[in-house]
C-alpha cells in the first residue's frame, strides 16, 4: 500500500536565501519528493543584447562586467578575443600573459565563492565563507592596485588590457600565491572530508555525461560528470598554450564531485598563475586600436574556459562600429538545461544544493 | 482538600479541564480543537498533580500533551483540507446521548459513593513504586502492553512501506 | 586546438548523404534548408568521423529580410568544430525545426532565441517566453523593434501576471 | 564551617531567601511562603536567563567571529559589548508585522507561549545547594516532559502564519523533536539507573558522593543526550526546522519585531537548558570534588553551563546541516539502539554492583573503564554497521587529467 498525498507548489524564489539573487523554481511536491522542476527567470534581464546593437564595441566591455558580475575579467576577455577575432587584431605576448593572470585569479575569486555557497547552502553557518572572502579579498586588492576596480573591472581591452600591472603587484601576487597552498588546504580539512557535507552531497543531484554533453553543460558541472574536456586545453587561446596544467574530473558527477572538481581547479590556477607570473615577459601589453573600430563586415565566436564553463561571444558585423548581432553564451543559463532531470526525485534541501552546486549568477542568466 | 492552596489549584484546574474540553467540540476550526484538547490535558495533569502523584501528572504531560496531541495534529494536517473543519456530522446525536450518559453515570457514582475523606499527605515517592509494580505484581499486563505496542508499530512500518 | 572544420568539405558530405539539404557553403559555415535540419543535426551528431556530439549554442541573427539561426558544434573527440546555420526566409513568421529531439542542449537556448528573437521552433516541447513574460508586445531583438508598440514605453505599470 | 552558612553567605543564594520565608511563615498566612518562594524563583530564574541571554549573544558573535577570521560585534561599546543591548532595543522597536492572511490568535500566541516550557525547565535545576525552585521527586521526566510541550507552539507558529515554508518548518520541527524524545528519554535513565532517583539534586548528591561524575560512567550517554539536546534547540548541524538555504527561516518565516525576538530569545534559552541540564545530570552540577566547600556552587554550575554552551557555539562554526531524513534516520538507527544497549550496560552494572554489595570505590572505576571502552567499540562498531562507506573505486580528491574528449565515469573510470 502507498500513501499518496496532494501535490502541491513550493515556489522557491525569486526572494529566497539560496537561489543566488532573483531566480525562481517551482517544485511540485509529492509530500517530500519533487515530481517536477520549473525554473522561472527573467527577473533580472536587462536586454543587453539590444543595448550592445547600439553602441560600439569598446564602448560595450563595461556591460561584459556585469554579466557575471563575480568573473568581470573572464566576461571582458572573452568579449574582447571575440572582438580581436572579427578585426585580426592580435594581442602582444605581455598582454596575452596579463590576461591569463587576470583571469585565473579570478577563476580562484569565483570558485571561493561557488565553494563558499555551496557549504553554505549545505548549512554551514558562515564559516567557509569568510574564510574564502579573505583571500577573495586579496585578489580584488591586487584588481583593485591593477586597474582601480574590484567588481566590474573592464579590465581586458580589445587589442591588450587597459593598464600594464603596477610594480606593487607582483610583490603582492607572489605573497598571496605563496599562502595559497596552504589555506586551500584549510578549506579542504575543513569541508571535503566532513561527514555532514559527504552525506549531503554525495549521490544527489547526479548528472550522467551523457545528458551532460547532450545538454550542452559545461565547466565544473561537465567536468564532474567525468567528461575531459576544458577549453584552456582543447582550444587554447591567450597564453594557456605554454602553461603546464591538468584537468580535474569527476567519477560520479554528483555534486560531491562538482564541489572537489572546483576545489581542484584552485589548485591547478595557483600553479597556473605561478607559472605566468615567471614567465611574463617584457614588452607592450596592449596595441592601439580606434576607439571607433570598424571590423570588417562578417562574424566570428571566441569561447574561454569561463570559471563557470564555456563563455561565448558571437558577433556578426556589418562594417559598422556598432555589432550588428551581439549574442553571450552564457554558462550560467546553458548548465540550467538539465536542472530539472537532477532534481526530480530529490527533496527541497536536495535541489537546493544542486543548485548550489551548479553554481550560477543570476547576472548571466537573465543577461 | 484542607488547605487553601489546593482548594483554589483544584477550582482553578477544573475549570481550566472542564471549559477546554467544552471548547474542543464547540470550535470549528479542529486545529483549534486539538490545541484546546491538549490545553485539557494539562488540565488534567494539574488535577494529578493536586493528588500528589507527581509521576502520573508528568507522564500525562508526556504522553498526551506531547506525543499524543502532536500525533493528531498530524493527522489532521495530512487529511485533505475539505475535511479539515469541525462540521456538523451525522454522529452528532448519538455523540451527545452518550456524553450525557457517560456525564449520568459518573455524576451519580460521585454522589452515590461514601466517599472516604484522607487527609493530604507529604508528596511520596511513586516513581519506584510504580516501578516495582509494574515489573512484579502487574508484570503480565505490562507485558502484553509492550507486545500490543510492538505489534501497533510493526503494523504501523508495514502500511506506509512504499514496496 | 580545436580545428574549425571546412564548411565547403563538411558540405560536400552532407549532400552526399542527405541531398538537397545544403543551400550554401562556405569555408566558415553551413547553411543547410530548414526541412532538412533534424535530418542533417542527426547525421552529424551520429556519425563516428563527425562525432559532434555537443551543441555548443544556438542563437538567431536578424538579417533583416530574413533570420539566421546559427548552431555552433562542438566534437570532442576528435576536437573540432563546425558552425551550421539555416534560414528562416519568411521575416513576419520565421519558423525552423527544433533541435531539441537531437541535442537537449538546444531546449533553453531555442526558447531563449524564440523570446527575444521570435522564431518559431516547431517540434520544441515547452516554446514559452523565459526572461519575457507572455504577452510581452514583439520580440526586442528584431532590428524592427524599436518601441514598445501601442505607444507603451517601456517599464512596467504594474507587474505582469499580477491580477 | 557552620557559621559561614548565615544568611550573607554567598555560597548558597538560597540562604537569604529562606531567612526571608521563615519570617514570612512566622509573621504571614501559611500561604504566603509559597507565594513570595514562587515568586522571587521565577523572577531569579528569568533575570539570569536573561542576562546570560545578553552576554551570550555578544559572546557568541565575538567567537563565530574569531572562527570566521572577522571581528564580530565591535562598534557598540568597548569591544562591541553593549551590542546585545542594542539588538533587543532593536527587536523591540522594530514593527511587528502580522500578515493579512494570518490565523491572529495562533500567530500572536505562538511566540508568548514558545518561551514557557524552556524556563519552566529551570524550576527543577539545582544551581546551587538548596538553590532550586522544585525539587521535584520526577527532576528527569519533568524535564523530558516539558522539552516534548514545546513542540506544540512551534507548531503553532508555524500553522498559523499560512505559509508553506513555515508549515514545513514546523512539520519538521515536530517530527524532530518527537523522534528524538526516545534517545533523549533512554540517555537520561541510564542516569536514573545509577543514581536511583529521578530527583535533580538527588542526582547531583549522588555524584558527590561517590566523588565521580556521570559523564564517566556513561560516556555514551552523553554523547546522546548532547546530540539530541543540540536537536531540540535548533542550532547547526541539526537547525533543519529553520534551515535558512532551505525553507527560508522555517517556523519563524512570518515573525518579525519582538514576536521573533521571542523565538530568537528561546533558541538561546533552551541552549542554556540543554547545558544547564547535561551540566547537572552528567558533569556534578554545582558540585567540584570539594571545590564547592570554597567557591560559591553557582558559580560551579555557571561555568559548567556556559562551558557547554560553548560547546554549542563551536559547533555552529564548523559543522554543516544534515537533511531531514538523514537526521531522522541518525535518531532511529544510530542513537536509539545505542541507547537501548547502553541502559542495558548500566543496569547490569548497577545489578552486579547491588547484588554484590562492593564497595563504590573498587567497581566505580572498572564500569568508567568499561563504558569507555564500550561506547568507543559501539559508536565504530554501529557506525560500520551502517556505514555509507565511500566506495572503494571513488578517489577522495578529483582525478587529475591531461588528455581530452573521453569520459571517465562511475567504476570503471
Amino acid at each position: 500500500m502507498t500513501m499518496k498525498s496532494e501535490p502541491f507548489v513550493v515556489n522557491v524564489g525569486p526572494q529566497h536565501p539560496s537561489t543566488h539573487g532573483v531566480f525562481r523554481l517551482r517544485l511540485t511536491m509529492d509530500g517530500e519528493k519533487i515530481v517536477d522542476a520549473e525554473m522561472v527567470v527573467g527577473y533580472l534581464h536587462r536586454s543587453m543584447e539590444k543595448l550592445a546593437e547600439g553602441r560600439t564595441y569598446t564602448q560595450n566591455i563595461p556591460f561584459t562586467d556585469r554579466l557575471d558580475y563575480l568573473s568581470a575579467m573572464s566576461n571582458n576577455l572573452a568579449y574582447c578575443m571575440a572582438v580581436e577575432k572579427l578585426a585580426g587584431i592580435d594581442v602582444p605576448e605581455r598582454g596575452q600573459f596579463l590576461r591569463v593572470i587576470m583571469a585565473e585569479f579570478q577563476r580562484i575569486a569565483n570558485h571561493a565563492m561557488a565553494i563558499a555557497s555551496f557549504a553554505m547552502e549545505c548549512g554551514v553557518w558562515f564559516t567557509p565563507l569568510m574564510w574564502m572572502f579573505r583571500e577573495r579579498e586579496k585578489i580584488l586588492d591586487l584588481f583593485e592596485m591593477t586597474c582601480g576596480a574590484r567588481l566590474t573591472t573592464n579590465y581586458v581591452r580589445i587589442g591588450g588590457v587597459s593598464f600594464d600591472i603596477p610594480p606593487e603587484f607582483m610583490p603582492a601576487a607572489r605573497a598571496l600565491l605563496k599562502e595559497m597552498p596552504e589555506r586551500i588546504a584549510e578549506y579542504e580539512a575543513l569541508l571535503m572530508e566532513n561527514e555532514i557535507i559527504l552525506a549531503r552531497s554525495r549521490d544527489v543531484g547526479v548528472l550522467q555525461p551523457d545528458l551532460a554533453i547532450a545538454s550542452s553543460a559545461s565547466g565544473p558541472v561537465l567536468r564532474g560528470s567525468g567528461v575531459m574536456w576544458d577549453i584552456r586545453k582543447a582550444d587554447p587561446y591567450a597564453a594557456y598554450d605554454r602553461l603546464e596544467f591538468d584537468i580535474p574530473v569527476g567519477t560520479c558527477g554528483d555534486c560531491y564531485d562538482r564541489f572537489l572538481v572546483r576545489m581542484e581547479e584552485l589548485r591547478q590556477s595557483v600553479r597556473i598563475l605561478e607559472q605566468a607570473l615567471d614567465m611574463l615577459p617584457d614588452g607592450p601589453a596592449s596595441v592601439n586600436v580606434p576607439l571607433a573600430l570598424r571590423p570588417p563586415a562578417g562574424e566570428a565566436y571566441a569561447r574561454i574556459e569561463a570559471p563557470k564553463g564555456e563563455l561565448g561571444f558571437y558577433l556578426v558585423s556589418d562594417g559598422s562600429p556598432h555589432p550588428h548581432r551581439f549574442h553571450i553564451r552564457s554558462p550560467s543559463y546553458i548548465n540550467l538545461t538539465p536542472l530539472r532531470d537532477m532534481v526530480v526525485g530529490l527533496t527541497v534541501p536536495d535541489a537546493v544544493i544542486t543548485l548550489g552546486s551548479i553554481d550560477i549568477v543570476l547576472g548571466e542568466v537573465d543577461r | 482538600m484542607d488547605d487553601v492552596g489546593s482548594v483554589v489549584a483544584f477550582w482553578m484546574l477544573s475549570v481550566m479541564t472542564l471549559g477546554a474540553a467544552v471548547m474542543v467540540v464547540a470550535v470549528r476550526n479542529l486545529i483549534y480543537a486539538v490545541l484546546f484538547l491538549i490545553l485539557s490535558f494539562i488540565g488534567v495533569a494539574g488535577l494529578y498533580l493536586t493528588l500528589s502523584a507527581d509521576f502520573v501528572a508528568i507522564a500525562q504531560v508526556l504522553i498526551y500533551a506531547g506525543a499524543v496531541s502532536v500525533l493528531i495534529l498530524f493527522a489532521v494536517l495530512l487529511t485533505p483540507r475539505a475535511a479539515r473543519d469541525n462540521a456538523e456530522t451525522f454522529l452528532q446525536v448519538p455523540g451527545l446521548v452518550l456524553a450525557t450518559l457517560v456525564a449520568v453515570t459518573i455524576g451519580a457514582i460521585a454522589l452515590v459513593t461514601d466517599w472516604n475523606e484522607a487527609t493530604r499527605g507529604a508528596f511520596p515517592e511513586t516513581a519506584g513504586a510504580i516501578g516495582e509494580a509494574l515489573l512484579d505484581k502487574y508484570v503480565l499486563p505490562f507485558e502484553i502492553a509492550s507486545v500490543i505496542l510492538l505489534a501497533a508499530m510493526i503494523g504501523a512500518i508495514v502500511l506506509v512501506r512504499e514496496d | 586546438m580545436s580545428q574549425l572544420l571546412d564548411g565547403l568539405e563538411i558540405g560536400e558530405r552532407i549532400g552526399k548523404r542527405i541531398p538537397e539539404a545544403v543551400v550554401e557553403a562556405t569555408p566558415q559555415w553551413v547553411v543547410v534548408h530548414p526541412q532538412k535540419l533534424v535530418e542533417v543535426a542527426t547525421y552529424l551528431r551520429d556519425d563516428s568521423e563527425l562525432n559532434f556530439r555537443f551543441l555548443s549554442g544556438v542563437t538567431a541573427v536578424d538579417h533583416l529580410d530574413h533570420f539566421e539561426v546559427v548552431y555552433h558544434l562542438q566534437s570532442f573527440s576528435p576536437n573540432h568544430m563546425l558552425t551550421l546555420k539555416t534560414r528562416a526566409l519568411d521575416h513576419d513568421n520565421p519558423e525552423v525545426p527544433s533541435l531539441v529531439s537531437v541535442w537537449r542542449g538546444a531546449e533553453l537556448q531555442e526558447r531563449e532565441a524564440y523570446d527575444l528573437m521570435g522564431v518559431r521552433f516547431a517540434g520544441h516541447p515547452d516554446l514559452r517566453r523565459v526572461f519575457l513574460w507572455e504577452g510581452f508586445p514583439g520580440h526586442p531583438l528584431r532590428k524592427d523593434w524599436l518601441e514598445m508598440p501601442g505607444g507603451l514605453s517601456p517599464g512596467l505599470g504594474r507587474f505582469p501576471r499580477e491580477d | 564551617m557552620i557559621f559561614l552558612a548565615e544568611w550573607w553567605d554567598l555560597r548558597d543564594l538560597g540562604n537569604p531567601v529562606g531567612k526571608l520565608l521563615e519570617l514570612l511563615g512566622d509573621h504571614g498566612p501559611d500561604w504566603l511562603p509559597y507565594a513570595v518562594s514562587a515568586i522571587v524563583g521565577s523572577i531569579t530564574i528569568v533575570v539570569f536567563l536573561l542576562v546570560s541571554l545578553l552576554a551570550f549573544a555578544w559572546v557568541e558573535r565575538r567567537l563565530l567571529g574569531r572562527m570566521q577570521a572577522r571581528l564580530g560585534p565591535n562598534r557598540v561599546g568597548p569591544w562591541g559589548v553593549f551590542q546585545s543591548i542594542a539588538d533587543a532595543i532593536k527587536f523591540v522597536t522594530k514593527e511587528a508585522i502580522t500578515s493579512r492572511n494570518v490565523d491572529r490568535w495562533m500567530f500572536w500566541a505562538a511566540p508568548v507561549l514558545v518561551a514557557v516550557p524552556v524556563l519552566v525547565v529551570f524550576a527543577v535545576l539545582p544551581f546551587g545547594e538548596g538553590m532550586v525552585l522544585a525539587d521535584l521527586n520526577v527532576g528527569v521526566l519533568f524535564v523530558i516532559a516539558v522539552g516534548s510541550v514545546t513542540a506544540i507552539p512551534i507548531f503553532m507558529a508555524g500553522w498559523s502564519s499560512n505559509n508553506k515554508f513555515s508549515l514545513l518548518g514546523a512539520m519538521r520541527e515536530v517530527a524532530m523533536l518527537i523522534s528524538y524524545e526516545l534517545p533523549q528519554v533512554l540517555a537520561l535513565l541510564g542516569v536514573v539507573v545509577f543514581a536511583g532517583t529521578m530527583r535533580m539534586n538527588g542526582i547531583v548528591g549522588w555524584q558527590d558522593e561517590h566523588n565521580t561524575w556521570l559523564i564517566f560512567l556513561q560516556p555514551l550517554a552523553v554523547l546522546i543526550y548532547l546530540i539530541a539536546g543540540t536537536v531540540e534547540i535548533n542550532r547547526t548541524p541539526t537547525d533543519i526546522a529553520e534551515a535558512e538555504s532551505e525553507i527560508v527561516a522555517g517556523y519563524h518565516t512570518e515573525y518579525s519585531g519582538i514576536k521573533f525576538g521571542m523565538f530568537w530569545l528561546t533558541e538561546y534559552f533552551a541552549g542554556f537548558a540543554i547545558a544547564a541540564i547535561i551540566a547537572t545530570v552528567y558533569l556534578g552540577g554545582w558540585t567540584l570534588w570539594g571545590l564547592e566547600e570554597w567557591v560559591p556552587g553557582w558559580i560551579i554550575f555557571l561555568a559548567k553551563l556556559y562551558g557547554l554552551f560553548w560547546l554549542f557555539i563551536w559547533m555552529r562554526g564548523t559543522l554543516p546541516r544534515l537533511r531531514i531524513d538523514q537526521l531522522m534516520g541518525f535518531a532511529w538507527k544510530f542513537l536509539l539502539p545505542l541507547a537501548l544497549i547502553n541502559i542495558f550496560v548500566a543496569g547490569l552494572e548497577v545489578l552486579i554492583w547491588r547484588e554484590n554489595d562492593l564497595a563504590a570505590e573498587a567497581v566505580l572505576p572498572g564500569f568508567a573503564i568499561a563504558n569507555l571502552v564500550l561506547a568507543g567499540v559501539l559508536i565504530v562498531a554501529w557506525a560500520r554497521f551502517l556505514g555509507r562507506a565511500r566506495p572503494s573505486w571513488r578517489p577522495a580528491r578529483a582525478r587529475l587529467v591531461k588528455e581530452l574528449g573521453a569520459v571517465v565515469y562511475g567504476q570503471e573510470g
